[in-house]
């Protein structure tokens, strides 16, 4: 059944449009879709975008432009290398077209890992594409103030605990014999107390009365917003240049506060930023999986058609981040 | 067998145009217009029926004409052969072509007098539709929005007739649609804008206000009503609102 | 898609041409400085003049895509059948982009409730007038 | 190119041996995990056809509402609704029209065009073996399964099926507190329609090659028949369209998902509850939705007038008339269909300067249509006309299409559609289009090439009944919904008469929805005579309508391989009543006769 010519019927002869093998053509239309499909999301990230009271720069959502650089260059390494395997299959030099897939398929990966590197670094400073994990909120309004009150209520809380575990590990302590070492284990505790302590206090001190109070002005809430993660001002930025204002939120000061805090737009941001660079992630590690499949075969002559099939595809993924790259880091 | 099919389809004009004539006798037909700017539509309207009608009774008949005349039982004689025409694709290119970009035109000044020239002035009334009313809020005596006098109501809407009344729609939740049959005013209410329509109302008298986008379960309920009356009794409406409004001294929010 | 059996058919017409690996490389290289190119203009220009350096950047990523297409992608050396492959979807693909971009602005000219631009973000996407009428200053649609 | 031999090696009795001995195995590769074209055609028509029934049974449950508003239904309303007492429940209303059109659109009509009958015929008609890939061609009915699946199971999930609208507008659609009854079932919506849409895209990208490059010798692009064309442009328009259907569903799914917010816009307060974080916009969706819906409905008219040019030049015995103006109508037609999406959004709150902008496109769109029209009704001029049932389906197509075609341009006028839209008014236009004009194409196809399919003639006197019937109840359906949508009676409402405005106008629905019951009970008989002939129908030749393409030089049902011979084309696939041969029909492989390329028109 998988050989259609099998059956002893007689081969049938065609008359082609077009000078290309099937393969090819069905490759070019594919990526026609492809094409269509893109232009969808980007269609959606410039609607969404422009059409937002308020934008997000790059670098207030941790994006470096100069990692997103490095990656365009991997990509672009990657497609020579693609070429060249091409090049070297159509010469009917197997091993050296499978030298050339094999370099493709690291730089492939190396792109992928950026790209998981960027993503965690997004992720641990509270950025996800969606509302349930990020802590992203839209403005300084009442949900973010009460997100912020239970997150602290959620910090105090372990700190509460935890000082009470170490009372009551003291409690037990005085109960039984006080020995040199009890005693020195005591004050262990009780430096681990006023640690704690002392840190509730600071963690108090910096986030300020207003978090915990239900009902404050909405100017209030801006200054506690602009606390935990600083507006930087683009035009300022300009004049002054880069260093001046690298006003630290209490965020970074404090990693392991996690507060929620506000970026207006940030979350459509997020959206469109982990939408697009998603899909076209997908796409790279089809390529990759492709590439492995390839580098099981004899890459000779009669297979130059597969890898001049799969490079077209590798391509078309390098031309879907050269224009990702200006779109997402750089506008 | 022939003939017995062309004539079924002969019915199909026959009845077609038959039904149009006799519909409106029996009210079947486009409610009364009661909107100045209605005439305009309805000219429209009757103008592509007459013409479409015209296309349609030709065509319909021609089929079967052809259907009649050429059935092979009846019709010994070789079929002609013929690829087509050049002169006669032209000439059937060219004659609607004329005719469809003389409707395209011929309508552009109804929708831009209905949807692009707004007028100048500030709204009469600001309506939001949320699932599954009509929340309607009148500006009040200052003639300002957002101000403690606003004026509410739900679902009945009062308008003064012969004076052009500007409507702020909005949508508090998903997308409604604000239709007004006797008014033949449309639009569909957008969450997160604020879309202006505006109607000049001839006649005095109450009308449906229909929900014509699906909203959820209860699209078909979300029922307003739209009185129009004369600017005075307009006048003494919005008064009575408002002693009402300060009697229950909540005049903010009449929430859930 | 690369089932072995699809590569009857048309056959193994050889292709009319290819590239070097000389050319490969100038072409990589060419790619690389683009990239730096639409770099530094965001570097330089982004806070002054941006819309100066989306044109830039654009135009920047349009010819890198041409340069992939045509040496990579073998677009340069290929029969006329290329044209019949790639006019199509790219006309499609922008059409379907600029398409879109009339509901921004008339976005901004209905924008109710919320948020509306800030001042800084008006200036920026080229809004130099108020949108909307004056009840516009209301807070949260409030009903 | 004549010096081809015509091997005769017969694969005909090759295709009767397959019967004999089956074991599971072979019963499964040749059945049902097929390569083969054929069977993967079938296996969609089959497959299509029951969902039409379960579409049309739905739009009975609409039109029962309609009728008798808040009453129990007959038969199935203890079965169904025993909790609202065998009536129909609001919520259950708005999942019938949903599903309905959901299912006749994306289950019935796309799939057994494109998919069946695209399936089976290209490659015959064209003088291919086979697709050009065909397990990707088995994947692409495959893929339909888990669409099928997702459709079957949501209607089990708690709180039913998908309701809101076969267009599925966001915020309704993808903000879970709007429509709390459909929860679950319009994510099923959502993850089917992306299968189907998949399979299409695979189908498609076949389809095209296929077209493309396995054309028999002297099947120039100018001689492919209609059907062909029809699907080739078809194909096209799947191509570029859908992939931005797509991209839309995988953002609604995110939306109802994971929580992102692309077509919710801030501060919206649904039932309630905040809904998202905001930043989205709904006329996005609407945007995008349009932009593959509005050419789909063209992906659901094409193959059906192809078909139905074929069926008519055929039983007319005479050419098709104006063979090359009919592609580039169809060609026209693709490419305006591209630019008119937004007279769906006239009403929307999009830009009203960008509706004169649709409403001037939309008008244009009808003249590539009145071309076809009129090119149809010149070839039954002067013609000899067989009516067969599936020449009357035909010849029903352009009637009924003329109606259609001629309400869109009342919806085109940006002025007309203020007050027509969402009314019964697009109701009547949406079915005479694709009922009236896709459905009775399908129907004619159904009749025209059961004998290649099976090898068996349907019966043509039931096929007649079948016709009447259906044709009359059709017409008392829909034409009504005209008058209906002239009184503004709008749709997707479960009870219109609520409006003062509206209640004189329930009689009327009665009427339509006796008739629409009618109209499906017709379909029993199709469905009867179907069966009837598979097994027990008069055998046919290869050639039972003396038609000159290429699928009728083929055997009956054809075997594996399609052809037992090697198919050259010599003229293009409307040769009836030629001068030259005595024959009334003169079929493109006939070698050429004397004076033939004096006479050639093409
Ligand atoms: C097969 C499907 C199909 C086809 C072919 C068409 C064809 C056309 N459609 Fe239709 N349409 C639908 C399926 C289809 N439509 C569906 C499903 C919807 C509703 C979606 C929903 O909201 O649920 C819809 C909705 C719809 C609307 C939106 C209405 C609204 O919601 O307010 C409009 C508006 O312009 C429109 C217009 C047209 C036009 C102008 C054509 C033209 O292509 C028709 C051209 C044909 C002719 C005009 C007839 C033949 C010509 C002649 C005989 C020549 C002479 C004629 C003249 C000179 C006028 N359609
Ligand atoms: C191809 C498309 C198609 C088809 C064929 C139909 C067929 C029918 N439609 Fe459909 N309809 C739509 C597409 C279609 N519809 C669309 C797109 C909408 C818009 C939905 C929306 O608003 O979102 C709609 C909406 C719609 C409404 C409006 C609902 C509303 O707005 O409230 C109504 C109301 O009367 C209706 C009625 C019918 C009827 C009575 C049929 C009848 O013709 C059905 C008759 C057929 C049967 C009853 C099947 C019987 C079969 C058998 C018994 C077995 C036969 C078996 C074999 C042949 C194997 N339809
Ligand atoms: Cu509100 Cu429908
Ligand atoms: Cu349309």
């Amino acid at each position: 059944m998988t050989d259609p010519h099998g059956h002893g019927q007689i081969k049938l002869q065609y008359q082609p449009a077009l000078p290309i093998p099937n393969g090819k053509l069905f490759l070019w239309l594919f990526l026609s879709t492809e094409i269509m499909f893109f232009a969808a999301l980007i269609g959606v990230y410039i609607v969404i975008r422009f059409g937002a009271p308020d934008w997000p720069g790059p670098s207030k959502m941790h994006l470096v432009e100069l990692i997103g650089a490095a990656n365009t260059l991997v990509l672009i390494l990657s497609s020579v290398t693609v070429v060249l395997a091409l090049d070297a299959a159509q010469k009917d030099n197997a091993s050296l077209a499978r030298l050339w897939i094999a370099a493709t398929f690291l730089l492939g990966g190396l792109f992928l890992g950026i790209k998981v590197f960027e993503y965690k670094s997004k992720f641990s400073h509270g950025i996800y594409p969606a509302l349930p994990h990020s802590r992203m909120y839209e403005k300084p309004d009442v949900y973010f103030a009460s997100a912020v009150r239970e997150r602290l209520r959620v910090l105090y809380a372990r700190i509460d605990a935890d000082r009470a575990e170490i009372a009551s590990k003291k409690t037990n302590l005085l109960a039984g014999p006080q020995t040199e070492d009890v005693q020195r284990q005591i004050k262990d505790l009780d430096d681990r107390d006023k640690v704690l302590a002392d840190k509730k206090a600071e963690y108090e001190q910096a986030v300020g009365p207003v978090a915990g109070d239900a009902n404050a002005s909405a100017h209030a809430l801006m200054e506690l917003s602009k606390r935990i993660y600083p507006v930087h001002d683009e035009h300022e930025k300009n004049a002054e240049g880069e260093a001046e204002h690298e006003s630290i939120g209490l965020n970074d000061k404090y990693p392991e506060l996690k507060l929620p805090f506000v970026v207006t737009g940030g979350n459509m941001w997020a959206t469109t930023y982990f939408t697009m660079t998603g899909f076209h992630a997908l796409h790279v590690l089809a390529g990759l999986v492709a590439f492995v499949l390839l580098l099981f075969k004899r890459l000779d002559r009669t297979r130059a058609g597969i890898v001049e099939n799969v490079g077209l595809y590798w391509h078309f993924v390098d031309l879907v981040w050269i224009f990702l790259f200006p779109l997402l880091y750089l506008f | 067998m022939g003939k017995v099919w062309s004539l079924l389809f002969l019915m199909v004009p026959v009845l077609g145009v038959g039904v149009f004539l006799v519909a409106p006798a029996y009210g079947h037909w486009l409610p009364k217009d009661v909107s100045a700017h209605g005439h305009m539509i309805d000219h429209l309207f009757n103008f592509i029926l007459w013409l479409t009608g015209g296309v349609f009774v030709a065509t319909e008949i021609a089929l079967f004409w052809f259907m009649w005349k050429y059935d092979a039982k009846r019709n010994p004689q070789a079929a002609k052969f013929t690829h087509g025409s050049h002169n006669v694709e032209v000439a059937w290119t060219l004659l609607p072509a004329a005719t469809l970009l003389f409707i395209a035109i011929y309508q552009m000044n109804a929708w831009a007098q209905v949807k692009i020239f707004k007028p100048d002035m500030p709204a009469t009334v600001e309506v939001t539709a949320r699932q599954f009313e009509w929340r309607i809020r009148y500006p009040g005596p200052d003639g300002k929005f957002d101000t403690r006098d606003d004026l509410f109501t739900v679902n009945d809407m009062h308008l003064p007739v012969g004076e052009t009344v500007l409507i702020d729609l909005k949508s508090a939740d998903v997308l409604h649609s604000f239709f007004l049959p006797h008014m033949r005013m449309k639009q569909d209410a957008v969450p997160g804008s604020k879309i202006p329509m505006w109607v000049k109302i001839k006649e005095e008298g109450m009308y449906d206000l229909v929900c014509a986008e699906l909203c959820g379960w209860g699209h078909y309920k979300m029922k307003g009503r739209v009185t129009a009356q004369s600017r005075e009794d307009f006048d003494q409406w919005l008064a009575q609102l408002q002693a009402e409004q300060e009697r229950t001294q909540e005049p903010e929010k009449p929430e859930e | 898609m690369t089932e072995p059996h699809d590569t009857h058919g048309a056959g193994e017409h050889a292709h009319a041409g290819h590239g070097t690996t000389k050319q490969y490389l100038a072409v990589c290289a060419a790619l690389m400085i683009l990239t730096f190119v639409s770099f530094f203009t965001f570097r330089l220009l982004h806070n002054t003049q941006v819309q100066m350096t989306w044109a830039v950047m654009m135009a920047v990523s349009c010819v890198k895509a041409l340069l992939v297409m045509l040496f990579f992608m073998h677009l340069k050396w290929e029969a006329s059948w290329k044209y019949v492959l790639t006019i199509p979807a790219t006309i499609m693909a922008i059409f379907l982009m600029i398409a879109l971009i009339p509901d921004i602005k008339w976005r901004f000219e209905t924008i109710a409730g919320g948020r509306t631009p800030s001042e800084e973000r008006k200036v920026h996407m080229g809004y130099e007038h108020e949108p909307g009428t004056p009840a516009e200053t209301e807070q949260g649609g409030g009903h | 190119m004549a010096a081809i031999p015509h091997a005769h090696d017969d694969a005909h009795a090759h295709a009767h041996e397959h019967g004999r001995e089956m074991s599971l195995g072979k019963f499964l590769t040749t059945y049902v995990f097929s390569f083969d074209h054929k069977v993967i055609g079938l296996q969609f028509l089959f497959s299509t056809l029951i969902w039409f029934s379960v579409g049309g049974l739905l739009a009975l449950g609409v039109r029962w509402q309609l009728a008798w508003p808040w009453t129990k239904m007959p038969i199935v309303g203890d079965l169904f609704f025993s909790s609202t007492g065998g009536q129909i429940s609001p919520e259950f209303y708005t999942m019938l029209f949903t599903m309905h059109a959901s299912i006749m659109i994306f289950f019935v009509i796309i799939p057994i065009l494109a998919g069946a009958f695209g399936n089976f015929l290209i490659p015959l008609m064209i003088g291919a073996e086979d697709m050009a890939f065909p397990v990707l061609n088995m994947m692409s009915y495959w893929f339909m399964w888990p669409a099928f699946l997702c459709m079957i199971a949501s209607f089990f999930v708690e709180g039913g099926a998908s309701a809101a609208g076969w267009t599925g507008y966001p915020p309704l659609s993808s903000v879970h507190s709007a429509a709390p009854a459909s929860h679950t079932g319009q994510t099923l919506w959502v993850m089917g329609l992306i299968f189907v849409g998949v399979s299409s895209m695979m189908g498609s990208v076949n389809y095209m090659t296929t077209i493309i490059q396995m054309r028999a010798p002297g099947m120039t692009m100018f001689r492919m028949p209609m059907t062909i064309w029809g699907m080739f442009i078809t194909a096209i328009l799947q191509a570029f369209a859908l992939p931005v259907l797509t991209a839309a569903l995988f953002m609604q799914l995110m939306d109802r998902t994971i929580g992102t917010s692309y077509f919710i816009p801030e501060g919206l307060i649904v039932n309630g509850a905040p809904a998202g974080s905001g930043g989205g916009q709904p006329l996005l969706w609407q945007h995008l939705f349009w932009f593959y819906s509005h050419p789909a409905v063209y992906i659901m008219i094409l193959p059906a007038m192809g078909m139905v040019s074929d069926m008519i030049s055929t039983f007319a015995r005479k050419p098709l008339f104006g063979y090359k103006p009919m592609i580039y109508s169809i060609a026209g037609i693709a490419g305006l269909g591209f630019i008119v999406w937004g007279h769906h959004m006239f009403m929307s709150g999009m830009s009203p300067w960008l509706g004169t902008t649709f409403m001037v496109s939309t008008i244009m769109i009808a003249l590539p249509s009145a071309i076809k029209v009129f090119n149809w009704l010149a070839t039954i001029w002067a013609a000899r006309i067989q009516y067969t049932t599936a020449m009357l389906f035909a010849l029903s197509f352009v009637s009924l299409f003329i109606i259609g075609g001629l309400s869109g341009i009342f919806m085109a006028a940006t002025p007309v559609d203020i007050f027509i839209h969402d009314t019964y008014f697009i109701v009547a236009h949406i079915h005479y289009v694709l009922f009236g004009g896709s459905a009775m194409g399908i129907f004619g196809g159904i009749y025209f090439w059961f004998p290649k399919m099976f090898g068996r003639m349907m019966n043509e006197f039931w096929g007649k009944v079948h016709f009447f019937l259906t044709f009359i109840f059709f017409n008392g359906t829909f034409y009504p919904m005209h008058i209906l949508g002239a009184a503004g009676f709008p749709r997707r409402l479960a009870d219109p008469y609520h409006y003062e405005t509206f209640q004189h106008l329930l009689p009327m629905n009665q009427f339509i929805t006796v008739c629409a019951i009618g109209m499906g009970a017709s379909q029993i008989i199709l469905a009867a005579n179907m069966i009837y002939s598979l097994l027990k129908g008069p055998k046919c030749g290869r050639n039972p309508w003396h038609a000159n393409s290429l699928e009728w030089t083929a055997p009956s049902p054809p075997g594996h391989g399609n052809f037992d011979f090697q198919p050259v084309v010599y003229r293009g696939p409307y040769e009836y009543a030629s001068p030259l041969v005595d024959d009334d029909y003169f079929p493109q492989t006939r070698p050429p006769v004397e004076g033939e390329d004096k006479l050639a028109h093409h």
